[in-house]
């Protein structure tokens, strides 16, 4: 398995680790097939994700795939983040090899669960 | 960076004294050992002398040798020609659930073609059950394929005793000694086979060879068709350096072997007993005592294997999820899965083999360097600090 | 006492440059190409660029090379791979009746299996003719195998003509290119093949491993099945020194072929030009143009032709009479007798091959050497005073 | 193929080699698988083989095998020279690779025909 140095650098320092106490979303994600599993917590703020926070059960290109969206999607608007499609972290990764693909997935819909999380709990409100 | 690799079970790096012996073999003594002249007729010497002395590694006769392109060739050449050559007494084969993919995959393949495997359950310890081979002998029975040690997890298997049973019932016994030859003692009239698999770079010899065992008077059709080498039972020209390292690197193991295996298992405690200290909630897979003296499988609750060796490895140590060849897929491992290992953990589990080069000084930097990767990869997981259940061993 | 090798068509020195090449993959980069990590990933880039040099060498594309045991296991591969994978389509293969065994008895095990082979006949000069190949085509047939350039008497055919055709038809085509390559140019688009095969020991590279070029889209089942390496397509931990050492051979073949085979043809003529002058009553086999750069089968009336071997043998002379792998069996070469040449003259045929290290002063020895043992051998011939009839090239 | 020393030995100076002019027995036999062919020609006396040579069409162990029997039969009699069976000529080569056995029962038969041969001739006069 070839990672680029990208993916190593956030495997080894990944951004956004860990939990936000009483989130406004939180998405959980598990891929059936290899087992990995995401979550992510986001605060938001005047539609905007000023805080985002998450943790993986997965490989190297999972924990990598999760910090880097958690970079690319802070500070963003809830629409400009639902544009930050798997492929949009692969590119900022430098690339997954082919068979990592779905880890770039599991953020993705990490994300999108979250989201769908918040739009529920605010219809709630 | 340090280099410590923990990885013999894939392959291991290849004995100086093998090199320095196969050599000759390549520009000097190059001739084809099925030539007539005397370039043929060294290189067809020193093959015989070879092959004589995998003869006396394994307790065989002479002729009872064949060289294949390694362990895998050697698995399906046992498992397909077996089943194909007797195939008009039945179509049933018997193997378990825990083999390598060689042999699995052989096996279904062969379904494909009409016969019927049986692949039988292993208990917790990944042992098979040699009552259970008994009872699912039928008429139909061809051929019992058992691994003698595991890969994975390095479980010894009840050889001698499954080797009984298929001889008073009259059925072929093939085992995988891949893993086993060179670990601990194999001999193939004390464990009653009929055919055994080897592979060279599993032992400090080279890569690409191999060698099927195959006791005289078994009914065994080629699968790879040609000249008439090795008896006609494996066509190619002879891969001379090859078979000249594989002989040597067995010669150089059926002295070391016995030494081997006591400081191998008391380094592989030692690393046990050390990570065990310095980390909680790890699960030991495979017998504790019936196993490979090299070989310790673990897993580190709450954490995702492949993260573990990526970040061992960008420390200059290498080990395993498993088996290599799966390695890169997504699929978990088929024997921590039939063992009934919670699949979570299962994902988690990590392969050290230790071999020849390594000493004590490297083991105690693994357990250490271990100690901060878990608890770092600990520190992203969603599942360690909501501590599940610690009875995860018995759930599936 | 002198050594003169000129056997190269049954197998070459390994090249120093290659040698130099593999080393350091015996003990400095032995980690399984398929392993996860650093040991593993520099032995995979190196198999993958060892394998870009194979794609360069034939014209393929990245992704058609896979690796095997030797050209004994790609002509297996290649041929029952594509029977298997293609028998609902129709069970009938094409090939010619010069074919070296392993492509022979691959066909003959699948005709136990239920396919019909066409055996194609050869003209006196071992050439096949596409006008025969193109009437044996029926709709099904699945494949058509034939051999670049033939191992005993260097015939080239007319593969380009075959491989339109095969286009034409619809129908697979594998040539066996095991000693063609590196004698001359291999390009699968301007020959229009499928399937091509090659083997490492024959140009300079290691014995045990090989090539089965398979166009992308060719329906092929694996002949090894196992672990996922080779794309699935075949089984068994990559011979990682076997790979590299074979992508050198090639990559220095690449570089010296046109030179090599005008320098050889001038070896070769020189050799027999000389025999010719010096003993009377040679006739060669084989077409006297299309023919391999280093490749010399003669027979020389009346005398037997391994009484020739091993005379010279004797005087460190290495020739042979034919394919290696049938030497030491009794059977006549089933090439000169499809060429409907003379028994007792098929039964006195010199394969002389010629390769990178032979010089002139050694040919020039060799033809004296071979004037004194022919005139020493009719000498105890019966059949060499009461000459028969010159025309025995015709008769069978 | 390993030949032993001896076998190379009469290989390289075959004893007894030629024709014999008006001989009293030919033996010329040919093996179908191989394609070999040996002729013997005796020459007798009271009994006794006082000459012998041979020609063949074959290969080192047939040439050696030719040059054994008639050094072995040279100045026997007929009876003595029947008892030389294939066995004692491939012992006294010091042995001959299993496939080369029917060199030296070619060497046998050539015998035994150029006896018979010289019966019939007998029985003629
Ligand atoms: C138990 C077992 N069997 C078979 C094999 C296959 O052997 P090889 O790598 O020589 O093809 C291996 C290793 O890969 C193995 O561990
Ligand atoms: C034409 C041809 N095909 C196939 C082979 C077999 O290749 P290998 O010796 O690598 O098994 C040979 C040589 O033995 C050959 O000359």
């Amino acid at each position: 398995m070839q990672y680029t140095e990208k993916v190593i650098e956030h495997f080894q320092h990944p951004r956004n680790v860990g939990e936000i106490e009483n989130p406004d979303g939180i998405g959980h994600v598990g891929n059936p097939i290899c087992g990995d599993v995401m979550e992510l917590y986001i605060k938001i703020k005047d539609n905007i994700i000023v805080d985002v926070k998450f943790k993986t059960f997965g490989c190297g290109a999972a924990i990598a795939s999760g910090s880097m969206l958690t970079e690319l999607i802070k500070g963003k608007s809830i629409d400009e983040a639902l544009e930050i499609s798997n492929k949009i972290v692969v590119e900022a990764l430098g690339g997954l090899p082919p068979k990592k693909t779905h880890c770039s997935v599991l953020a993705e819909d990490a994300l999108k669960f979250a989201i769908d999380d918040y739009f529920k709990k605010q219809g709630k409100k | 960076m340090k280099k410590i690799y923990l990885d013999h079970n894939a392959t291991t790096p290849v004995h100086s004294e093998v090199i320095k012996e196969m050599l000759p073999y390549y520009r000097d003594i190059y001739g084809n050992a099925s030539s007539f002249h005397q370039f043929g007729q060294q290189a067809r010497k020193a093959v015989e002398e070879a092959r004589e002395k995998v003869v006396d590694f394994i307790g065989a006769k002479s002729g009872e040798i064949i060289f294949t392109s390694g362990g895998t060739e050697a698995d399906n050449f046992a498992i397909k020609g077996v089943a194909y050559a007797n195939q008009t007494k039945g179509k049933h084969i018997i193997t378990s659930s825990i083999e390598h993919h060689a042999v699995l995959n052989s096996c279904k393949y062969l379904e494909k073609q009409g016969f019927r495997i049986t692949y039988l359950p292993v208990d917790k310890y990944g042992l098979i059950n040699p009552e259970e081979v008994k009872k699912a002998i039928e008429d139909e029975t061809i051929l019992i394929s058992i691994m003698h040690a595991n890969n994975e997890m390095g479980t010894i298997e009840p050889i001698a005793e499954v080797g009984k049973i298929a001889k008073e019932k009259g059925v072929y016994f093939h085992i995988d000694a891949v893993q086993s030859a060179g670990k601990i003692p194999v001999e193939v009239k004390e464990l009653n086979v009929d055919l055994l698999s080897l592979s060279g770079h599993k032992v400090y010899g080279p890569k690409g060879i191999g060698v099927l065992y195959i006791r005289k008077g078994t009914k065994i059709q080629p699968l790879i068709h040609g000249g008439h080498h090795e008896k006609n039972k494996r066509a190619g020209t002879e891969n001379v350096p090859g078979i000249i390292g594989l002989a040597k690197a067995i010669e150089i193991a059926r002295i070391t072997v016995k030494e081997e295996a006591i400081r191998l298992t008391n380094l592989r405690n030692r690393l046990w007993t050390s990570i065990n200290e310095k980390i909680e909630d790890v699960f030991l897979h495979g017998h504790p005592q019936e196993r490979l003296p090299n070989t310790l499988n673990l897993s580190f609750e709450g954490v995702e294997g492949e993260a573990i060796i990526l970040d061992l490895d960008m420390k200059g140590i290498a080990v395993s999820t498993g088996s290599a060849c799966t390695s890169g897929t997504l699929e978990p491992s088929h024997v921590l899965k039939a063992m009934g290992v919670n699949p979570r953990l299962a994902q988690g589990a990590i392969r050290f083999s230790l071999g020849e080069d390594n000493t004590q000084e490297e083991i105690d930097y693994v357990a250490d360097m271990l100690s901060g990767i878990v608890s770092r990869l600990r520190g992203i997981s969603p599942f360690y600090q909501k501590k599940e259940s610690k009875d995860l061993y018995k759930g599936a």
